[in-house]
């Protein structure tokens, strides 16, 4: 169960493998269910050049921590990954990666969607977003 | 002494980023903000956290706390 | 919208990302829901050396593009890509792919959720399991 | 002509995977089954396809259909 938080842009599928390759996994897993978040060059009608994450370093570690505790309460997951972007983004790079291996399919496809839900309720990032017009704005709904 | 912090459109309308005061007496989340921001009321949708765990306003904070003020969160 | 047939390995992350790069989506999409089916070297209690995956050719390829079709019907989807493994698999093996990508996360991971399970239920594939002790058996129950 | 195709565990059943006939009266495709193998009854769970799509044993076929029986499927 590893949590990552990134100032630099990631390659989700290089994390995803190089994770993969590091688990004593081999022929254990069935069923692997990723999701991953990129930056859109367009929110709430307007066109966005370039995306700032602010985060508060410890307690985002701490609360992704928790929410991957609570899965393991909820379902038989095997192990998962959470990577997260912070700093400057530009469209078209990801900004979140959470990645859940199990043995049969419901579980790591539930543990996902739970996952990322949680993240976004509860891990204390905010997205400052930079439109075409070169104003800035905090995003304020998180959907 | 206890650690005041503030993040993102918060941090930006205070214009600082943290605080730190010694405490003599028995506070609260919300005490302590009104003792730092006596003009400022606590937004609403503002969220609290103690020692990075969330936290209601009325939580009681003691010596060596951080505690976090900050807008909804955005990620994912 | 794809679906590929495979007879040998293949690399779940390399088809992504060749697909991907085709896709003229860049800063469009800001989800993308994956889901990786991997051979397990165990099933209902006994251990696994080998599986032959058996498949109707012809029909796979139109009983999955219908399901696609049925998915595009129900959510907003940019793109979305099936890999389906036949022959002889090995423990550790992908067997299936499924990735989705929209704009919005709910459609991504209700769409692929959605395409893996029609495709379990409807796509006419077969395994045939060789157990460790060379014994064959066809599978039964697709959980 | 038609032709019919088994799979999986009704082909070795069957002991072939292909069966190419004429029909010269009218047929479903339960009836073109118990034709070609009148002393094995369909069985209950064998799904039905023709031309690559779904269909009930009821399904009426004609000349130039697949008409495929196979087992419940187990693929994903």
């Amino acid at each position: 169960m590893t949590v990552k938080i990134c100032d630099v842009a990631f390659e989700p599928f290089v994390e995803i493998q190089n994770f993969q390759h590091e688990l004593a996994l081999n022929g254990k897993f069935g069923a692997t269910s990723i999701f991953i978040g990129t930056m859109r060059d367009f929110n709430e009608g307007d066109n966005v050049q370039a995306m700032t994450l602010e985060h508060y370093d410890g307690m985002t570690q701490k609360q992704l921590t928790k929410i991957i505790a609570a899965a393991k309460t909820q379902w038989q997951i095997l192990d998962c990954l959470i990577v997260h972007r912070v700093g400057k983004i530009l469209p078209n790079e990801p900004i979140v990666l959470v990645s859940v291996w199990s043995a049969h399919r419901n579980e790591a496809f539930e543990a996902c969607r739970y996952l990322m839900e949680e993240l976004k309720a509860n891990a204390p990032f905010w997205k400052l977003e930079k439109l075409a017009t070169s104003q800035t704005r905090w995003v304020l709904k998180n959907h | 002494m206890i650690t005041l912090r503030y993040f993102a459109s918060l941090r930006e309308l205070l214009g600082h980023s943290t605080v730190q005061l010694d405490i003599f007496e028995p506070h609260t989340v919300l005490s302590v903000w009104k003792l730092v921001n006596p003009d400022f009321e606590l937004p609403e949708n503002v969220l609290t956290a103690v020692n990075m765990d969330y936290v209601l306003p009325s939580h009681v904070v003691k010596n060596g706390d951080e505690i976090a003020f900050f807008p909804p969160v955005t990620g994912g």
